[in-house]
């Protein structure tokens, strides 16, 4: 089955018919899986598929109940994450896993510090740390800064400098692109590039199939915890059969087609919006129908200003008018009762009550809506989640399901699904489709072009420039607070964004040259 | 205090009686008992004495039911006790007003109720009421103070007082006859701290009153037990410049008055031995006799114990009586 | 375009949910409160074994019943509130002090001039005043609830000191008096308080708009905030609602003991947070259940009764007391994953 | 925003990512400390203004410190100890017990008759001994923090009361009851070993990896899980720790007490986690420091002393307590909000 681009390195990791169940859930349902030295080992699947289960078996996470395990030759049984550690895989997981409150020096090192009698090396483990990060492209990050005050981007490089700390053999990487930008997913791949060649083998996550294009040399597809295709070359099979794999079913990864109707009136006007040290003098409108989609890097301000119109911060100057009438600044109330809604960027954190049913996630926006005299209407509340649940596809259907059994891109939905009920008119979406596979993300794309359609004001941000020009009517870039360009999204192209995105940064690096 | 648990074996604090004609023995009766469960030497003392007490009796069966930390845990257990149908009930209370409602409903179901310490407010809840005087206590304090500063000459005495517990009525009622007496004599209390009936709190408030009061003629702590606390802290402030009234009159307190190596010179009474006694008289209520040293044919209704003061010239009379 | 209509029949769905839906975390809840009754049933058993003579006797039975649901009621009536509070996210170390505070503030001679409808609404409207500084406080002035709530605590222990210059302060209300001391229908009145409080709250957290924010408050405040709730406001009026409660309590325990002091309902917050947590309400927020609420408190009355009814010293009870809640807790967790393995199987 | 390249980072940086790369709250603690400063300096003036006659003595100033010191010695050990616990992610209500108990078995007759050695010894192991039996009902057991100590606080008092038949048992060891009584250098012992605690637990916090792993379980505890440390031991060792730090202090109480009995350190739990709290360390865990819980604990010993030279009332005290405790944090909150603007435009 090894296609003949792959080189004929030894084989490291072995997988065969390996299962995983959690109460109610088959995750895992017959693996196969078969890892080189030195090469980037792609895992595709839909979510849910059990690519983040599959991991957690290998890194001593959870025990497989089923099945055998290789590596290196013999066979592997991690009690826990430490003894994978010590045989030498080392794991990047999909939820971060670094400590606020320790510095980037002491996440890197979390539970293998150098040490003498107990005592930290503070030196040692520094100087390694600046090795490390420089070797990543981020000398500039000081090793006994606290992680807390890194953004996202920051915080994924220590997760690598954690990985990299380790003398591993095998690097797994779960959805590592998911919070970085462009520049950074290059970054990412050099680093990947020079693991593999040293012989580290590199197993590979992402729902980005160009990604994987770019970067992997073998993909193995997971569909509801079976393989169900093994060593494909990376570069050369087609998206379609990739696709069909994931799905079972053929579908293409576009976008519909935009929308013919005019735009209607003026739904959301800002005026000279600014917070310190965020963002500046924004000033935007969207009308009704009307998808507008904000590029920009990570760390541009983008979340920030999302949450301020939605009234979740307090403007420093500016303001935001909905349907002709002033916004009260800092109230999401009043933003809830004007009829916007807000799908935020980290749904876990920032969006969903995760032990709570899904239907209730559903409805925490309305749910007063559906009450009488203060009393609750559970069965309107379940009736219409499940109209939501059918709309979005949500896997599973059960409503009464806790959100926390869902994978990623189903939290989304629900998500999204939240303001699809009650009278939202406008629509602000931080990063919808992150972590979100191909299949939900068409559907996703779908049903924001169907919301427009019916009136409603989309304001949508992306770090895929691909996705905002292919969704948007008009597009906004951001760099560092402000907006730089304006224009339809027809007249703009990928390349085009991009070097309006970056152009600060190479600014930049201009200065300090 | 001391540190063996209180064998009954030589307690001075038991009435063995032998030359009592209510000794003999009478109608079988059952006592039940009941006191809050203070972790405090003086109500340990009281549950070990009416226990003692009880034992020289052949006619009587003991029954003891331990209240828990508050007022309904004791009205809670007192209804178990109820139900094991006793002759006679002797009740230390919480707080006499909280269990005042018990010792009305026992009186009407005919059950006869002796009030140890504190007082219900109600006459028809108590068949019998024996209990020290803690307004007398401050009283005794005061009027040692007063003559012991008159005796030195000290017009306008800097007195201190380490109070007990300070929600507790009784320590209102201790600190309101030590002002009262003060008052008569033209003297006021400089500083008063609250402990809380232990050693530890007492040696706390005592460093702090001690450093609030860089200079000091008198000290009047309630309670001996905090007491212990209250030496440790003026013997390590290293101050011997006044003189020093105790409060209950535990056994080292009474040792130390007695030994005269330290500021405590005296201690005022308010002894646990009147369990002992409200055991013997709950019997002779059960039973229908009197006192034999009354002429009335029953036992009186009210028994206050006076507050006497020990000192270093009483203090060998008193030391069998040291708790 | 996508074509979806190929997959996904939910035919297939439906065997896998039929068999799995009890054993959704839904209904943990249930799961817990079986296991409570289960070391309900034990204690009781204990104390059969341990006392037949008593048990032999009907009307004593009985009796003893109403006496362990009696030493329930207040502290029952002070549980639901801090239920709320804990399921909120919250936790109020005040509700000792405020019942101690409600209770002498509605006792004194002044007061209780106004007869017993004065006492009751000066106790219910101290209890909510209270309680809206500690929301005040905490959702306005930011301060953490621990540190808020144990603060109003040594306040207001210290202003009912000073309110009643530390006397007991007796109650002269027959009607307030005779709360405790009648029946109806021979249950006790305190018995019937506790039945409507615990009703009601169950009510208002399972079936009320303010019972969901209080879950989505409490689970996920940046959710709550962004999904449009007044999570400040919201959390005053748990915290109001609290001292409601405490509120209620003062009124029944002045009943009770006939009087109120400033020392009253001493440390009611532990027991009132143990038996919360006992009966399954996450100290972190986001989950919780009245009844299993209720039966922490009466878990705990069964308890003091057994030790009374046995004659155990107070320090024995202690001991063995603390062994109980440990044991307890660990047979719910047993049970939890017994049970769910059992079902596995079948 | 201003123009980056006037600040001159260093070659290595990119300036637009300096903006961009972190938010400068590393520094917070550090604030807060300053902000408890602030308060202790305010209790101070208070202190000077209402009593000028006693702070013009400069002896008496020099002893008052020391008074103040030795008070908050005690409670300060066991706050050590707590800080270490909460920052972990538990909560740790035993530890008034726990003083209890070791301090109650440690003066028992046959103990005290293996001399000071066997009574350090005794205190010690008890203390180490409930502390690991916590431990292990909250790692192994998986029993919540508070229930878990909760039980063992009313079981520790229970076995106290029975080894000590509730009298309170007085040390007859010269040696140990010097500690409280003696000074070396004019400084007393007891502030030495309070000392010796605190530097012990901040090396132990900030240099050691037993202490950033407690961070990180406090922190994260499936990130630390995932990183390979032994989560359950390391919860274990902590109440371990705690049990410890309640063995000394133990020691330094019944030193200071001459004595030991059943009731003593009555909730010293309450204050030690307060004074862990007003010290900026965080309830839910993950973050705090020792540094700032002296501080805290300092600030209620100061507190304390300004009502003894004052006369305050309880009840007056008691009030007043509060209120103080409420606008300590409060001063805390504001100087950080202000003083972080206040950087932003420099
Ligand atoms: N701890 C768990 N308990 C119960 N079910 C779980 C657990 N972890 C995962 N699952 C379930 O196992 C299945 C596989 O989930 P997994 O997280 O591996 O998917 P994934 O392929 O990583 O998806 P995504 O791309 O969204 O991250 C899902 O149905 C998920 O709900
Ligand atoms: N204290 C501060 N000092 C300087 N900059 C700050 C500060 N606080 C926030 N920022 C800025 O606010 C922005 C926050 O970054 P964030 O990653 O949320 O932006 P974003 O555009 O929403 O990115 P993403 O696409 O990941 O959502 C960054 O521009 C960051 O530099
Ligand atoms: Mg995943
Ligand atoms: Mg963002």
């Amino acid at each position: 089955m090894t296609s003949p681009e792959v080189n004929d390195a030894a084989v490291v990791l072995k997988l065969e018919d390996v299962v995983k169940t959690f109460p109610g859930v088959r995750a895992l349902d017959g693996v196969q899986l078969e890892v080189r030295a030195g090469e980037v080992h792609c895992l595709l699947g839909q979510n849910g598929a059990g690519k983040s289960t599959l991991i957690k078996v290998l890194s001593g996470v959870h025990r497989p109940d089923e099945g055998r395990i290789e590596w290196l030759g013999g066979e592997f049984k991690p009690a826990n994450p430490q003894s994978a550690m010590k045989a030498g895989i080392a794991t990047i997981y999909q939820e971060l896993d670094l400590v606020d409150d320790l510095s980037v020096a002491e996440n890197a090192f979390l539970g293998h510090e150098p040490r003498r009698f107990g005592f930290v090396r503070r030196g040692y483990m520094s100087r390694h740390t600046r090795k490390i990060l420089t070797r990543l492209g981020h000398g500039e990050i000081p090793p006994g800064r606290m992680v807390r005050s890194l953004p996202a981007a920051g915080k994924q490089v220590v997760s690598m400098a954690r990985a990299l700390s380790h003398d591993a053999k095998l690097i797994i990487m779960d959805e590592p692109s998911a919070v970085l930008a462009h520049d950074e997913v290059g970054n990412l791949f050099r680093i990947i590039r020079d693991l593999t060649s040293n012989g580290i083998a590199v197993i590979y996550i992402s729902h980005r199939l160009e990604e994987i294009r770019e970067i992997g040399d073998r993909v193995t597809v997971l569909k509801d915890g079976r393989t169900t295709a093994a060593n494909l070359p990376a570069r050369t099979t087609p998206t379609r059969d990739l696709v069909s794999r994931m799905t079972g079913r053929t579908i293409e990864y576009v976008f519909p087609e935009q929308s013919t109707q005019d735009r209607g009136e003026e739904l959301l006007r800002v005026d000279g919006l600014g917070r310190t040290g965020e963002f500046a003098d924004i000033s935007l409108t969207v009308h009704s129908g009307e998808i507008v989609g904000i590029a920009g890097l990570v760390g541009s301000g983008r979340s920030e200003l999302l949450e301020t119109i939605f009234g979740a911060r307090r403007p420093e100057s500016g303001t935001v008018t909905v349907a002709g009438k002033a916004l009260r600044p800092g109230s999401v109330g009043a933003a809830v009762r004007a009829g916007l809604g807000m799908a935020p960027e980290e749904r876990k954190s920032q969006a969903l009550l995760l032990g709570e049913p899904i239907y209730r996630n559903v409805t925490l926006a309305t749910f007063t809506g559906y009450a009488r005299g203060g009393f609750t209407n559970a069965g309107k509340e379940i009736a219409e989640a499940s109209r939501i649940a059918d709309a979005l596809e949500l896997r599973p259907r059960d409503v009464r399901k806790p959100v926390r059994t869902l994978s990623g891109g189903n939290q989304q939905k629900v998500v999204v699904g939240r303001w699809l009920l009650g009278d939202t008119k406008l629509l602000l979406l931080d990063e919808p489709t992150r972590g979100v596979d191909v299949g939900a993300r068409a559907e996703l794309y779908q049903v924001i072009r169907d919301l427009a359609a019916r009136g409603v004001g989309v304001l949508l941000v992306s770090s895929e420039v691909p996705e905002v020009l292919g969704l948007a009517d008009r597009v906004l870039v951001m760099r560092e607070g402000r907006v730089v360009r304006e224009a339809p999204a027809g007249e703009l192209d990928e390349d085009t964004v991009l070097d309006l995105v970056m152009a600060g940064s190479l600014q930049a690096e201009e200065v300090t040259l | 205090t001391s540190n063996d648990s209180g064998d009954d074996d030589n307690n001075a604090q038991v009435n063995t009686g032998n030359n009592n004609a209510n000794a003999a023995p009478g109608k079988q009766v059952t006592i039940g008992f009941s006191a809050p469960a203070a972790d405090h030497g003086w109500i340990a003392a009281i549950t070990n004495n009416a226990k003692a007490q009880a034992d020289t009796y052949s006619d009587v069966e003991f029954k003891t039911v331990e209240a828990g930390a508050d007022a309904a845990a004791q009205r809670a257990a007192l209804q178990t006790l109820i139900s094991q149908k006793p002759d006679v009930i002797v009740l230390l209370p919480h707080d006499g007003k909280e269990l005042n409602a018990f010792g009305l409903s026992a009186m009407q179901a005919g059950i006869p109720v002796v009030n140890l310490d504190r007082a219900f407010p109600d006459a028809k809840a108590y068949r019998l009421q024996i209990k020290g005087d803690n307004y007398g206590m401050g009283v005794s304090a005061a009027a040692y103070i007063v003559a012991q500063m008159k005796a030195k000459g000290v017009s306008a005495p800097v007195i201190g007082e380490i109070a007990g517990m300070d929600e507790l009525e009784l320590t209102q009622e201790r600190s309101k006859g030590f002002a009262d007496t003060l008052a008569q004599a033209g003297f006021r209390v400089a500083n008063r701290r609250a402990a809380r009936f232990t050693a530890d709190t007492g040696q706390q408030e005592a460093a702090s009153l001690l450093q609030a009061l860089p200079k000091l003629d008198a000290l009047w702590n309630h309670d001996d037990d905090q007491g212990i606390g209250v030496l440790a802290a003026i013997s390590q402030a290293n101050r011997s410049e006044f003189v020093m009234v105790g409060g209950a009159g535990s056994k080292a307190a009474i040792e130390a008055i007695q030994a005269d190596n330290s500021v405590l010179k005296a201690t005022v009474t308010y002894s646990p031995s009147m369990a002992s006694s409200a055991i013997s008289l709950a019997r002779l209520i059960a039973q229908g006799r009197g006192m034999s040293d009354l002429v009335e044919l029953q036992v009186p209704k009210e028994i206050t114990l006076a507050s006497e003061t020990i000192t270093k010239e009483n203090a060998g009379n008193y030391l069998k009586l040291g708790f | 375009m996508t074509t979806t209509q190929t997959a996904a029949p939910p035919a297939n769905e439906k065997p896998a949910e039929t068999r799995s839906w009890w054993r959704d975390d839904a209904s943990e809840p249930l799961r817990r409160n079986l296991a409570l009754f289960a070391v309900l049933i034990l204690l009781i058993i204990i104390g059969i074994a341990t006392r037949p003579d008593l048990y032999s006797d009907s009307t004593w039975v009985r009796n003893n019943i109403f006496t362990i649901l009696e030493l329930a009621s207040v502290i029952g009536v002070v549980t639901v509130g801090m239920t709320f509070v804990i399921i909120g996210g919250g936790i109020d170390l005040s509700v000792g002090a405020i019942v101690a505070l409600a209770g002498v503030w509605s006792t004194t001679l002044a007061t209780q001039s106004y007869g017993a409808g004065g006492m009751i609404f000066c106790a219910l409207a101290v209890g909510i005043g209270v309680g809206v500084v500690n929301g005040i406080l905490i959702a306005y002035g930011r301060l953490v609830a621990f540190i808020a709530t144990l603060a109003i605590l040594v306040a207001a222990r210290g202003l009912a000191a000073q309110i009643s210059g530390k006397q007991t302060q007796v109650s002269t209300n027959t009607f307030i008096n005779d709360i405790a001391a009648n029946d109806l229908l021979g249950i006790p009145l305190l018995v019937y308080i506790l039945a409507a409080v615990v009703a009601a709250g169950w009510v208002l957290l399972n079936r009320t708009t303010f019972g969901r924010r209080t879950v989505a408050v409490g689970g996920n405040v940046e959710a709550a905030r962004l999904a449009g709730i007044n999570v400040k406001r919201h959390t005053l009026l748990l915290y109001a609602l609290s001292g409601l409660c405490c509120g209620i309590a003062a009124i029944m325990l002045t009943s009770q003991a006939t009087s109120a002091q400033a020392a009253m309902a001493n440390l009611y917050e532990l027991d009132a947070i143990a038996a919360a947590i006992i009966g399954g309400t996450l100290l972190s927020g986001g989950r919780g259940t009245i009844i299993g609420s209720l039966l922490g408190v009466i878990v705990f009355a069964t308890i003091t009764n057994l030790f009374a009814i046995n004659n155990l010293s107070t320090e024995v009870q202690n001991m063995v007391k603390g062994g109980i809640i440990v044991a307890a807790v660990l047979v719910q967790q047993f049970r939890y994953k017994s049970l769910s393995q059992l079902f596995n199987r079948a």
